[in-house]
């Protein structure tokens, strides 16, 4: 596996905070998990130096199979990347990290999303509901209605969609984390009880849900985000703080990588705030 | 074909192009990208007497050209490395280079002994230059008698072949490298990182939870280059040369200065098979320059009239 | 609006970023690209008692986000510059500070003196830094001792607020800015440039008529930032920090760091208005953070938890 | 006079080792005297760093003017031009340098080029046609046929063209340098007699020149290359060594900026071997 030169097919402005960009020149056997990443190389030079780590989706084009990206322009590379034309030449590496684990379709699934954390979480749905998922709740949290990522498309007969928007123009007004606990309060599961979580967004936003999870002793998996150099488990950069349930007492934690370890992790394996 | 062979005290190297420490974890990550047979050797990244946990993150941040790391030299310590990764590693025909460090001259000593008593490794790098940690490190880089003291106990502790690896960071750095020469050390590394520093204007906090790290990558080449130059002229022993090494071009740039082997560190992060590229590249120039030996270009540099400065 | 201005021993600035030593010319230069009276000040190009030709070319070579240069500080002499320059300049509402050095440290005091008897002159930056030349520059930098003296022979020979450039190569640089201090500076300009080298592969020669030179630009600005940090801390009169700033953020990251006013040296060629650019930035930043004066920035940079690396 | 933001028209391949590349954006007042140049910023980010010198020359496109460049491969930031699609967005700073100084059109105008030294010295005769020049001779060197570039723009009634080729696939067969030596040699001008000289091209080739010129006593102006970092004057890093004809002795030699003083100078100014 190495770097795949890639094209860029399209890069449009779909919400005011981003872009989607189609890359093609993956091979016929690039397939991704749901959760897993990429690591795009801005350009051929070495300004910006490093590849930017982005979630990975699997679409089909008239030309075949091509590569999906969604980005919210934040800071140097991605402001490089929504000026990029048609024909750029980029390199991309991956699919890396693990991915979800998926547990068996009779479960009820909360997916709990916080801005652009409903990337790789809109390509969990879809293989939730390839796999005979039926009983979806989608909680998405963002800024104001046209920040809302995937609206129609996860809006289907499998899922129960949950908007949250800071300003109230569509759905909740207010959190997405407290549409959540509205809705695991007016619909206790027992312990248990078959429902699983899965989040990813901010920080902050994780460490809620996966208190509120804690809470109604749901399992949850979150997705996270760390600066990361290599992508493959060499530099160590991307270390985030976890917990060995087999060594109790002060020693007990330690650092995993985000890259290889996750991005996704149990949240009772993290060790909060991350 | 010309020959790239090129010698590191009694280790020959196959190619004088080596993975740096703490850029190619311990190698088998890389088994995906390129063939780690071809590699001149690999250094891994270094080990400590028992695991360590390394520094908090944010760990890292990229620069114009460069990224600043503060690791903190996290490592699952020697054993570990000897019964979890040193087999699998054996099965390549790669020089394996075993990076060490301790928080005391004595835990230098005691891991060198360790490594020396395992098969498989074809060198010891000694890092008394990380910028990253607090006690041990650059503590023992900056000072000539510290540097020279704690290579001859190394030096005792083992009959591999033994590189020191510099930092840049110290105020006479020849000095150093002469001292570390006459404690026994086969050959010199050199640079580690540069000490840099990052702030995030928005909230007015360093970007690393250190607040200053290490500088790596093309930004740092020309001030590699010029030490490794400066260093190389002042040792009889080879020196190993690094700092921003991502292409060909830049390798040669550093065995032109005197350097004997070279490693590449960041590149890897850039593209994970660059060491092969750049392998061939070195293979490609001795080629059209019609060079039959790698060491005829070892320190070739051609100074033209005087090296005046204006007076 | 925000208050810009910012001090510099009894010299007020009208805001903090001016335009280095040896990248703004004489000032004049810069004349048909930004309005000069917009500008916090300007550093000319070093002068000497003497005119001086410089060093052969090649002088410069491009590196990775960076540039070497080798100059050798080339200039039309302290009283050329007085005749011919600083006339004109004098019509402009702007701070000309005159960059200064000598052979020795009588001809530094020399020059002092000589500008400080001509109008037009807002301050003095003594350069004991370039790496560039044989004698003079960086061997006053390097050592504290020498750097003291030299400092108080030229207090003596100027009331004019004083800069003491400072050499990013010193052993211990938070040394020599203390001696600076205690000899009489109104505050510490640094970093010059890194000493840095390259090679063009093709014909194994340097790409610089005096093998090395000096390290400027973008790359450099993890370094420089790093060493404004520690020297900030260390002194109690203002440091002006510079190295590698070519935007807004940039000049915050340093005023943050602790520095009360910038230079841009390198990023003028890549934009010959870019100080407009900066001021204007910094400008933005303050009112987007409704930050009253600029003062309340300098040295805010917040530490969360300890600094601790990991032990 | 600030940088101007420029827009590739067009940017292609006109000769094996040379492109030419068209940019639009300049202001209708943008005016080229021949032997100025521009310098190129390669891109926006700071890799490469410094903007790259290019013989500027003005032409008319159907969207008005625009500026043309003609340049040689050699490096890194050629390389990274040879690869811009139209519509890229780059930076002119510019029109800089002296240019050529033209004498009285009686003059016979000795036009001699290397390799891509013929650019300018292209701009030049035009400019020496538009004023009523007549007595124009072109020198023109290059390495093969393929590689003479302007050929067919400089066989006009005005000019009488004299390629010169390493390999002789089209005229003389050698350097150019010798060519030219033939031609005086065969038509020695009187000490002056109304004779001129230009040369543009590399430096042991315009070492030659200015030697044949000397023989010769024929007035010779070389426009010469220098590595720049800004352009303005200010850097003194594309210093070249001058003879301050009124200081005679040792210490008549200084250095002048290409930049500025030129990149055209007076051959008797020039220290050789530059
Ligand atoms: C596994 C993973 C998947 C991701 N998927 C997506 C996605 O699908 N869509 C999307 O918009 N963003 C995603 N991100 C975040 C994305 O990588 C960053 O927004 C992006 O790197 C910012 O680059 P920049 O150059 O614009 O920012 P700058 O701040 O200029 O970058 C400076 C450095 O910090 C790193 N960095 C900055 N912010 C982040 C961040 N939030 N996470 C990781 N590194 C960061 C950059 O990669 C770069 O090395 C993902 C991050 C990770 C770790
Ligand atoms: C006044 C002037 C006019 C010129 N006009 C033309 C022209 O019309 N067409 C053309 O093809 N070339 C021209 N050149 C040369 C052109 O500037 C270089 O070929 C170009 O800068 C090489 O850039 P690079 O990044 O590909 O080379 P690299 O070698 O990768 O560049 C490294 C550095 O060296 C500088 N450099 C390298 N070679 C030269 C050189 N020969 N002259 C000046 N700087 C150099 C670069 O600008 C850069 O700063 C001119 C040069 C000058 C000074
Ligand atoms: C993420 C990272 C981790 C590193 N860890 C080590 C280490 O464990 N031991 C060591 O001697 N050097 C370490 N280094 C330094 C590199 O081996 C090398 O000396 C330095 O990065 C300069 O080379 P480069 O510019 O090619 O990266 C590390 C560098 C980086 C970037
Ligand atoms: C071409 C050039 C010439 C310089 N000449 C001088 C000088 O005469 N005196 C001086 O004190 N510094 C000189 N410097 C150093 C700059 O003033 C500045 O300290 C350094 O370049 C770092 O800042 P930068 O990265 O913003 O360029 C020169 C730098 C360059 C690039
Ligand atoms: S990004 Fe390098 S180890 Fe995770
Ligand atoms: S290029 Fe800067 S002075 Fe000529």
């Amino acid at each position: 596996m190495k770097s795949t030169p890639v094209t860029v097919l399209s890069n449009k402005r779909i919400a005011p905070h981003c872009f989607r960009m189609v890359l093609s020149g993956i091979s016929e056997e690039f397939d991704v998990e749901p959760g897993r990443f990429i690591m795009l190389r801005v350009g051929d030079r070495y300004d910006p130096l490093l590849r930017r780590p982005f979630a990975a989706y699997v679409t089909e084009t008239v030309r075949g199979k091509a590569l999906e990206i969604f980005y919210a322009v934040v800071g140097y590379g991605t402001g490089i990347m929504s000026g990029m034309t048609p024909d750029t030449r980029l390199e991309v590496l991956g699919p890396l990290g693990n991915g979800f684990t998926i547990p068996d379709p009779s479960r009820r699934f909360l997916i709990v999303a916080g801005g652009m954390g409903i990337v790789p979480l809109r390509g969990l749905t879809h293989r939730l509901i390839d796999t005979n998922c039926h009983n979806i709740h989608v909680f998405a949290g963002a800024k104001t209605k046209s920040h809302l990522l995937f609206e129609e498309e996860l809006k289907t007969r499998e899922i129960s969609f949950h908007p949250a928007t800071d300003d109230g123009s569509t759905g909740y007004h207010g959190f997405v984390t407290d549409r959540l606990d509205r809705f695991l309060a007016k619909d206790l599961p027992k312990k248990g009880n078959g429902t699983v979580c899965f989040a990813c967004g901010p920080s902050a936003m994780l460490e809620a849900v996966a208190g509120i999870a804690d809470r109604y002793g749901i399992p949850c998996q979150v997705s996270l985000e760390s600066r990361m150099a290599c992508g493959i488990g060499v530099c160590l950069g991307c270390a985030v703080k976890l917990r060995n349930h087999r060594t109790p007492g002060p020693d007990n934690e330690y650092y995993g990588r985000v890259c290889v370890e996750g991005p996704v992790f149990e949240s009772k394996d993290l060790v909060w705030p991350i | 074909m010309a020959d790239l062979t090129t010698k590191i005290g009694k280790l020959t190297l196959k190619n004088p192009v080596l993975a740096a420490s703490g850029t190619f974890g311990y190698g088998l990550e890389y088994s995906h990208y390129l063939d780690l047979n071809e590699l001149g050797g690999i250094v891994v990244k270094g080990l400590s007497l028992h695991p360590r946990n390394g520094n908090p993150p944010p760990r890292i941040m990229e620069t114009t050209g460069g990224m600043l790391n503060s690791i903190g030299l996290q490592n699952i310590g020697v054993e570990a490395f000897i019964t979890e990764k040193l087999p699998d590693l054996r099965r390549y025909d790669v020089a394996v280079i075993a990076n060490i460090f301790g928080n005391t001259i004595e835990e230098y000593a005691q891991v060198a002994r360790r490594l020396s008593a395992v098969e498989g490794i074809a060198g010891i790098e000694v890092n008394i230059s990380c910028p990253n940690i607090k006690a041990g490190g650059i503590m023992f880089g900056r000072d000539p008698g510290q540097a020279e003291m704690l290579t001859a106990r190394v030096r005792k502790a083992t009959l591999l072949p033994l590189l020191v690896k510099l930092t840049p960071d110290a105020p006479d750095i020849s000095e150093v490298a002469r001292r570390v020469q006459d404690a026994g050390a086969d050959a010199i590394s050199l640079v580690n990182t540069f000490v840099g520093m990052a702030i995030d204007v928005e909230t007015a906090t360093p970007f690393l939870s250190t607040i200053t790290g290490g500088l790596s990558g093309p930004a740092i080449k020309p001030l590699a280059l010029r030490l490794v130059w400066e260093v190389a002229r002042k040792v009889t022993i080879p020196v190993v040369g690094m700092g921003g090494i991502a292409s060909a071009r830049d390798a040669l740039e550093f065995i032109i200065a005197g350097a004997h082997a070279v490693q590449v560190g960041t590149a890897n992060f850039i593209n994970p098979s660059i060491c092969i590229d750049i392998i061939n590249g070195i293979r490609d120039y001795l080629h059209a320059k019609d060079i039959q030996n790698l060491n005829h270009v070892v320190g070739s540099l051609r100074i033209k009239g005087n090296e005046a400065a204006s007076d």
